[in-house]
């Protein structure tokens, strides 16, 4: 097999050799369950314990705020279902999103069901929610806000500062699901007033399969997964030790050297967009052009659709991901791209390609010639294509 | 995912291309999903002489036209309107359930391009009585 | 530190060495999402779906019927909730019995604050439910029975077949929390008509933070977690590749020479307890004399606090649990012994040893040598044992 | 979850025992919430010249009776009376917040002890006017 070049860095990342390394002992070694109070048992409840403060320090919340979850959509399904059912009295109304992650949308869909009153802001061009909307959403029935950091597709980032002040006035609960901005950029609750916030490990070079909600002290919210008193009565299960381990290396590696690293990003992700744009014609970049992740490329390539694009890719060892309703077993394309207005037939045609901390400036170069050709072959399939030069 | 004829018949498709001079041209599919399917047919004596196709589309979407004129190249009309879609995913070695629709194209795809044929050289064609070429393959799967 | 005799298997166990082997390449090596259509990721769904495969033959299940949640509690809960939110309209009454686990008991005393009725079966002195108050307890709107298949903490094990029966007889869904017994008895949902079926990796030298959900085909039920469309859109979340991985393994290695294990294990186990029995005295074994699990001991030793007598073990380096309140953190002594009828006092000095795979016959005669001086120590300088002397 | 001095005091712990001819005897808890505390004062010319305990409870219950008995061996009664449970889980380096309790069941025991002594010898105790020694640990922490 040809070496891969990995540039679904969005989608999830390969856990750290160091991340595992720490990991290793806790599923053989340091097995305890933290639970118990033998010895072996209060060793996992340390371990435990020391990567919910690293985690917490890294946003500049209190441990005791810290909350670990299997991932990021139970961290959002948790947030958003927990304070829905617990603030009832209060109010029957949630803010969010047009293009939020499908773990807060399917979630408003479902509490819509539930008899509540859900408000999808529309975004711009660029994927920003308009605060004059926000504003003119809230009621006297709103009890949460729910706005996401980063967007997982076109990587524009929110300004959740405005948000966050706000919710804060209007005296409602604020929630960002953070998943693409935790280990990316840095982040810190106090100053944007952030009520709660969702996390995943394996978005910044941990394990799958842990995740964490942030939840500052005194928000009223129902647990989701109920049972034993683990995550002080909040969360209930026996925890997830090595992953909950390999969380706190993370995110203490990932904020390490944090600018460095989103220079060479931003630097990586400068070239490859040029590359493309120097190379290929009908491309269009999605996403805010300097308001996003430092790694994420989203470009729609006309005529084409986004599977075949990526089938090809993937047959030069190169790994993407799409927007296209045909890698999502849907018959839509992206509701992502369609909320910042694009044409479904355009929509079908995107790539993402995040980059991460082992991509190389040969492999964007690699990845632009290669672009080039796969797009030139596919486009000579296209009667798409055909009809638009016709057109010309 | 897919079966490695499915891949192999995206990587290198049979077929791709126009004909300047077709006898019957199909067009199937909505730009709004996704996927075009365009096929051109050259027929003599009631034998598609030659076929090709351009396509906007997925992998299976690529495959499934390229494996639809493989089926239908050098063969009667009548054999041709025996192609169905099962018949197309069969050849693939199957296609993924919800990529079904896409072979349901292939097939409409050859039948609109004799839809064509037929009304442009006023002949009959067994078959295509109740053919609608503008109906959506995604019901179909 | 001293080696540790490591007798708190029903707790927690530690991952397999080959469990961790197969696991591994998942973190860094093949760590592709397995929703993405790539081929690195198209090989993380094929592993995930070599696991379901591998669960569901165990259980006699088909691999569609096995859905991966974070562990035991979840899948107890998505069971619970999941199923009486969607048969709201045939009816609102759950059984359940007294003993059930926490990850059970609690979400039904959520449901009740929901609307729903809960029954909670008495058991008897062994820890054995009552067909009959079963069978009475049904309602017509009665919608879910759910029955923990072998005690936590004293190994009971249910009537499950004839439980099973009587679901179907009257047509309401049967939920079993087989936690425990998943991995240490064979399990056949079709022989024993169970409907849904929860089960924890790390009780069978599984890792942490990865459980199932086996569901027959047709039950009715809502989702728990709900985002993107993993596990066919019933709960959602980047699948926890490197834990599914390694709860295949686990399982397939479980049931292999499960008979000679358990041979061995019932084997300590009577050692265990003839040695406790025959060296001190004012004990009582707790759970059924037979139908119990293989790894089971759980003892009440009267006139002492079960907390200090796990300390005790500790400082000569044997794990085990108590079902006492000071170490769960309530003043109430586990409601399992409250249960079967023990009086508090009683209740309070309880001791679980749970055996595994690693123990020895030496470790066994150690513990029982230790644990003779141990409540012989405790003992001294307890109140009630002198006071008890001075009765006789 | 302890601090090396309780497992200190729990292993180790000091005065054990009984006093067959005490001056004051004090018990408290209740084996229904699994702790009991009895302590055995030997008292001449008001200073507490000998004490002695047994416990039935966890760990930190017995640290906590054992700690009491050494910071009121050879004290005053007054001084005695000043122990309170906070001095006792101080010197115990501390105890986690849901075993409070038993650093007040130490403190209930040295008064209850204290208390029979009085009511025995006909003595004053300041500040044992409204002590109850039936009063409930529990609700303290
Ligand atoms: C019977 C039973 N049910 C449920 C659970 C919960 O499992 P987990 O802690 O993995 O969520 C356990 C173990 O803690 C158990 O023993
Ligand atoms: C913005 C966002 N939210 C939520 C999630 C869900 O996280 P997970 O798949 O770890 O549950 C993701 C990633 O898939 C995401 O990108």
């Amino acid at each position: 097999m040809k070496k891969l070049i990995y540039m679904d860095n969005a989608a999830t990342t390969p856990t750290k050799q160091e991340v595992l390394d720490e990991m290793l002992p806790y599923f053989n070694v340091r097995y305890g369950n933290p639970s118990s109070i033998y010895s072996l048992g209060s060793h996992s409840r340390t371990a435990v314990e020391i990567s919910r403060e690293a985690i917490a320090n890294t946003i500049n919340a209190k441990a005791r705020e810290i909350f670990f979850t299997a991932g990021g959509t139970e961290a959002d399904n948790w947030a958003l279902k927990g304070v829905a059912y617990a603030n009832r009295d209060k109010g029957n109304h949630i803010i969010t999103s047009k293009i939020e992650h499908q773990g807060i949308l399917h979630t408003c869909g479902y509490l819509e069901k539930q008899g509540f009153k859900v408000t999808y802001l529309d975004v711009d061009e660029y994927g920003v929610i308009d605060l004059e909307q926000l504003e003119e959403s809230i009621t006297d029935e709103t009890i949460l806000i729910s706005i996401m950091f980063a967007n997982n597709e076109i990587g524009t980032i929110q300004p959740i500062k405005e948000v966050g002040r706000i919710a804060k006035e209007k005296n409602i609960y604020f929630h960002t699901d953070a998943v693409q901005a935790i280990g990316h950029i840095k982040v810190d609750v106090d100053e944007l007033n952030i009520d709660m916030l969702s996390m995943a490990a394996h978005k910044f070079y941990g394990p799958k399969g842990i995740g964490a909600l942030y939840i500052r002290q005194g928000v009223k919210i129902d647990p989701l997964i109920i049972g034993g008193g683990q995550e002080r009565n909040r969360r209930a299960g026996t925890e997830n030790v090595p992953g909950i381990v390999g969380m706190g290396k993370a995110i203490e590696l990932a904020y390490e050297d944090l600018n460095e690293k989103n220079k060479r990003l931003i630097y990586l992700r400068e070239r490859l967009v040029k590359g493309i744009f120097d190379n290929i014609d009908h491309v269009r970049l999605n996403g805010h052009p300097t308001k996003r992740l430092p790694n994420n490329v989203n470009i729609c390539f006309e005529f084409i659709e986004g599977e075949s694009l990526l089938l090809s890719l993937d047959m030069e060892g190169i790994a993407g991901s799409s927007g296209s309703a045909c890698t999502s077993g849907t018959l839509e394309p992206s509701h992502v791209l369609l909320g910042i207005g694009l044409p479904h037939e355009i929509a079908h045609g995107s790539l993402r390609l995040s980059l991460g901390d082992y991509n190389t400036e040969d492999e964007v170069d690699y990845v632009v010639e290669k672009l080039t050709d796969i797009v030139a072959r596919l486009r000579a399939m296209s009667p798409l294509y055909e009809q638009a030069k016709e057109v010309r | 995912m897919y079966s490695e004829k499915v891949m192999e018949h995206f990587h290198n498709p049979r077929n791709v291309g126009e004909i300047e001079d077709a006898d019957g041209i199909g067009e199937v599919g909505n730009p709004r999903c996704g996927d075009i399917m365009k096929m051109y047919l050259k027929i003599e004596d009631d034998i598609i002489v030659d076929v090709k196709f351009k396509t906007f589309g997925c992998g299976s979407a690529i495959a499934s036209s390229s494996m639809a004129t493989e089926l239908i190249k050098g063969k009667t009309i009548e054999e041709a309107m025996n192609i169905t879609n099962k018949a197309v995913a069969k050849a693939l070695d199957g296609l993924p359930p919800i990529k079904m629709h896409c072979s349901v194209l292939a097939e409409q795809a050859i039948k609109s391009a004799l839809l064509d044929y037929s009304k442009k050289n006023g002949v009959h064609i067994e078959g295509l009585e109740n053919f609608d070429p503008t109906e959506d393959a995604h019901d179909h799967h």
